[in-house]
């Protein structure tokens, strides 16, 4: 794969509004970084399972990483969040270590679960993770619970609830909503529509607008384009910051794509979307690209610096992998522990 | 809705299972107790813990100022306010799944599921959700949320609104089902659920609300996995659960004439079970009946009559029976409804037959 | 009680839109039988449950009678409905027999359900009423699933789903929706708006505008008075047009209260609703004598004639009622019957 | 979406329990059979059945072009088009009562949920509506649908993935629950769950789909409520339903060289169940193990060895032992999930105790 960082063949985009840069410049440079950091944990995930040293399926999150990265940069670190089956994204934004990811991946004592949990089961409570959820939309009336605990606790923690837009099929997320929205509870839902439910593309799975779906409970709902992380950023910050002065939950659905299949095993995909249209979003759609052209545009970074960043988390990647796979395993009598607190 | 005080402190997070005090309901606790009902009982073991611990709070449809549907939550509104009485819309999964969440982010959350023929729409929450969210996260993640509903049929409430769910989820390792048969077990269980680090399915039946009992006043707690003797006898162990304990009692008054000395046990927990008093006392009397309210089939007595079966194979003179709810749905006329639950006379019958004396 | 059809007292109201009678007078008279079948089948149902002759609760559906009457005039009678716990009055007013329902309600093997289903679950399938459900929401799916067998048989039947405002808390109802709006189902979904589930007031179990619920999923929705049965029998008549032409799904919001508790047993409701509330719905919003006054006014019928009418009907429902007292159980062996097809 | 043809007739209706062709898997069918997987031969049956009655359709998530995530489905779409293999938004709660209201009005949907563990979302309308209605409704409305569904773990797919969950559907009267083990009873019976009357829930085991095995060409049907003997013995019975069968067969390889002839007895259906064949078999041998992947607490094993121990009890020469998987959330890890099942070793093992040769 190319560098993502290459961003010499970055066709401009025309877009509505340019969301400004941060001020600061190393939360821009830290953005850029997430964002490789799942990219090339990623790359590494399937390079684990071609080569057979993964055990299981995973669900790659290339693609999307500005939902990921630029909604988790507008929250606090004890701030809540749920994630998914493509979940990896979200935890690494949130502040997970690649090592114990790596670890986890491998079903290894030192992972985040102690091997327990998997590729879509990992869960991070000192960074606010809750746990990624392998039900779709499974998570929806969890991370309402957890904006109702944090409004009883008087704690101004904000929940993010992640989901793909085939959680939209899922009823208790309306159920969810409906809550959220009649006690004014501070949860963000946040909605990463990438055209497909597994091998389905969305309008055979999703009848009217989306956005209409929450605003129908009274939900204030904004959409925003998923590949600029920017876009992402700047509408979260708004959001958490309604939620947190009390004026209740949001609904933000973020448009994007995922590059790779729907797990690491889908690999023949033209029976469902074209190759053609998998290389324009990775052309000019590509958020990490995009984020670099914008960087370079503003003199806020030289193609030198993503060099050295590109170096610095490559070598933290390999360093994770290298640590999962030496990693023991849990001792068998683990089997029987953790059923009960 | 406001915010609870600030004083929600690590050290009133108590371990579950220490029983501040235990007692065999077979000795009547005098000093200190009244007699009420189990439905008071329930409202009175949440008064107090919600006294006890900010953290607990009940969410549920009809919870607040209509008491539930069987007014056994009257009044709780008034103390503690809507902001831990909260009413719900007609919701149960997503109710079930605040819970969960609530739980997992330092709250007590007692979830009311009106009945338990509701819980085939929380199923995903309890099991999928809740009950592995512990051990999924490696131990780091945890649930203490109570999930109160209810069973029992002869209500005349017809398929939808009389079933008996509790084999559901007692088959799902991560939860703990309670199932109380006295006020004073119905307050004393109570308490250590809502005290337990782990969800807890509390079943009650509705048609036992009424039922009368010497509770006593203040603080004491039951601890799961310990069953209690309710009767004890020579000749043949009943072990019944919930409404049936109350079957087995009175089949045990109708055996006494016969010359059948009947030991009823109560289990008060299918998870955990206490396997070891329900073996002891098949040993001892060599013959056994398991009592439940649930659909007899693939349900709680098969797993009760087996663990007898196995575990006092070589004792028993005799094959454990099985009695549990006729595999129908529940009918709706009288007539029909009634012949689908155990009642004294054939529990009697079933013993008789067992020891030859039918 | 007063006869229902005493409209002297009946105050008018400002009304924005005046549906038209039916052109067809008998039917007009029908429709005002029907309502007042229903209203007084109920009375009877109130007085075997106080009585003690009846087994169990009821849920009474006095003062939505508009509802079930104007929607069902509209349909087929091979044309489906789905009904509620508070189902008596969508089941007479598809054309059920009031002796073998008092059958039902009391347990008899002369009963629609062979006293299996009782008040909750009375089924009539030669009427097209595929029954009652006891969960709400229950039916939802079960509706749906009837639109799209009546699609796939090319029968150019509709369905209707009735169901009450509380419903709208159920997440399947939501998954339902969406599947009829992807796949122009035949179906019409009425939500009965009485105010309340059980206890609980509307305002504090549903967030938003109701009818932005359907919409969200691009579903055509409409909203009318309830009381007004002929508003209800010409939207209705819109909606099933529409749904046999082929043009989907629809969504009616019939706004109505019920008069009587949730339950017969629910008679102390001053926590929940004032007795002001209920005397200006009977007095002022009651659905036959609203009818009643438009047949008067327009010369469509006499007090004479609906004096007639209630003589007919209340004849038929105490003849109704006393065949199922003096009915027989049904035989113990059928306990185990029906179990399996 | 286009009308099935007009020829639906009543004819058509065939009653569920008659089997053309009844064989007992032991015999090798040559004529005009051919090797295949269970996958396929799932595929055969459902494309057999669509050809013979245009009210047979499949709905499911992914069912139509991807042919589900186990692409089981491959190519009937293509046959069938997308009016009969339909793709769904992923709303399984829905898409059940969808089918119970089809099958209500004349259809008989093939529901596809496509791992076990969701039908969390769906007990509802499975247990309160498609099992009941047929009941409650005295007998006049009935619900000829299928629901297929998988079990099974070690697949590496952790907690929410992994479950066998078949024992909540056995404990609903009104469902039938079928669990087939080979290519040869999965044709057949679901033929025999297409053409019944009644809810049929279909459980398939996902690490069995590329299992082989000789399959005949065209129709057939297997009766259910009919054990099937895969090995005949008569030292101990080992009773094994879907995933497990393989197990116990190896097992009982393992046993043969120590002179332990295991006699292995699959199910096939655990509602209807074939109470009869079971104990006959128990009574023959005097011992018996009953395997089964659900979790081991109030799960299938506890009602196969009830009814055993029970029916045979008086030729039992040591107790029913169960074999289920282990009371945990099945963790991810590959060391650990292996733990959690029974296996060929592990059955061997315990057949050894139970004959005294350990
Ligand atoms: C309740 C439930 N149904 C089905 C599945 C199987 N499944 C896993 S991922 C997936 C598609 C999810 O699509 P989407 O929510 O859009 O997320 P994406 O994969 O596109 O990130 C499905 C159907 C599941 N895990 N949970
Ligand atoms: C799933 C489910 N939850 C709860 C109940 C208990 N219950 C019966 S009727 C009812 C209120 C229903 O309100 P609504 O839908 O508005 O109908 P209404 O009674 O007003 O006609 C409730 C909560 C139930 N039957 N089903
Ligand atoms: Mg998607
Ligand atoms: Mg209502």
């Amino acid at each position: 794969m190319p560098h993502p960082h290459t961003v010499s063949s970055h066709k401009k985009e025309h877009r509505k509004e340019q969301y400004p840069l941060p001020a600061d410049r190393e939360q821009a440079l830290l953005m850029y970084e997430l964002m490789l950091k799942i990219r090339l944990f990623e790359e590494q995930v399937n390079e684990l399972y071609t080569s057979a040293k993964m055990p299981g399926l995973a669900h790659l999150y290339s693609g999307q990483e500005a939902v990921a990265v630029g909604v988790c940069q507008a929250l606090r670190r004890d701030d809540y969040i749920t994630s998914t089956h493509r979940g990896h994204g979200h935890c690494l934004a949130k502040g997970a270590s690649v090592d114990r990811m790596f670890a986890e991946l491998l079903g290894k004592a030192a992972g985040y679960c102690r091997g327990k949990g998997g590729s879509m089961h990992i869960a991070d409570q000192e960074m606010g993770n809750l746990g990624a959820n392998a039900i779709v939309g499974g998570s929806a009336a969890l991370a309402t619970g957890a904006a109702l605990s944090s409004k009883m606790r008087g704690s101004n923690q904000v929940t993010v609830c992640f989901f793909g837009d085939g959680a939209l099929g899922q009823g208790v997320l309306y159920e969810a909503m409906n809550m959220a929205a009649l006690w004014k509870l501070p949860v963000i839902y946040v909605c990463e529509n990438n055209l497909y439910t597994e091998y389905t593309p969305i309008g055979e799975t999703a009848a009217g607008e989306i956005s209409a779906r929450p605003k129908a409970f009274g939900i204030h709902t904004e959409t925003v384009d998923g590949q600029d992380i920017l876009a992402v950023y700047g509408a979260t910050q708004r959001l958490v910051e309604r939620a947190r002065q009390g004026e209740g939950p949001a609904f933000l659905v973020c448009n994007t794509y995922r590059y790779y299949g729907h797990h690491v095993g889908d690999v023949q995909r033209a029976y469902y979307r074209s190759k053609e249209e998998e290389q324009e979003w990775r052309t000019n759609r590509d958020p990490i690209k995009l984020l670099g052209a914008r960087l370079i545009e503003n003199d806020r970074a030289t193609p030198a610096e993503f060099e050295r960043i590109a170096q610095r988390v490559q070598t933290e990647i390999e360093a994770g992998a290298q640590f999962a796979l030496n990693a023991p395993y849990p001792d068998p009598s683990e089997v029987t522990q953790h059923v009960y607190a | 809705m406001s915010t609870l005080s600030s004083q929600v402190s690590s050290s009133q997070v108590s371990s579950g299972h220490v029983a501040s005090s235990q007692t065999s309901s077979g000795q009547q606790a005098t000093q200190g107790t009244r007699e009420m009902t189990l439905g008071q009982a329930i409202r009175e073991a949440l008064a107090e813990e919600m006294r006890r611990d900010p953290r607990v709070f009940i969410i549920g449809e009809d919870v607040a100022e209509a008491g539930t549907a069987f007014k056994v939550l009257t009044g709780l509104v008034a103390e503690f306010g809507p902001t831990r009485v909260i009413d719900s819309p007609i919701s149960e999964a997503a109710i079930t799944g605040l819970g969960v969440g609530g739980a997992m982010t330092g709250m007590r959350p007692v979830v009311d599921i009106m009945f338990g023929d509701f819980i085939g729409l929380i199923m995903d929450q309890l099991a999928n959700q809740a009950a592995k969210i512990h051990y999924m996260s490696g131990g780091k993640l945890k649930v203490p949320m109570v999930l109160r509903t209810t069973l029992g049929a002869t209500r005349r409430s017809a398929a939808q609104h009389s079933q008996s769910l509790h084999a559901w989820a007692s088959h799902v390792p991560g939860l703990k089902v309670v199932l109380p048969s006295t006020p004073y077990d119905a307050k004393g269980l109570l308490k250590t659920a809502i005290r337990d680090e782990n969800p807890v399915v509390f079943f009650e039946d509705k048609m036992m609300y009424q039922l009368k009992g010497q509770v006593p006043e203040g603080d004491y707690t039951i601890p799961f996995g310990v069953a209690d003797i309710k009767r004890a006898g020579t000749d043949i162990t009943l072990v019944a659960t919930s409404s049936m304990v109350q079957v087995a009692l009175a089949a045990a008054d109708l055996l006494e004439p016969l010359g059948i000395s009947a030991e009823v046990i109560d289990p008060r927990t299918t998870v955990p079970l206490d396997t070891q008093t329900l073996i002891a006392s098949a040993k001892k009397t060599s013959r056994a009946i398991v009592i439940d309210e649930g659909y007899e089939q693939y349900g709680v007595t098969a797993e009760l009559a087996s663990i007898i079966a196995d575990g006092a194979f070589y004792y028993l003179d005799a094959p454990v029976k099985r009695m549990g709810a006729m595999n129908v749905p529940v009918p709706f006329s009288p007539v029909l409804e009634d012949l689908t639950v155990p009642t004294a006379q054939t529990v009697t019958d079933m013993a008789k037959t067992l020891c030859g004396k039918a």
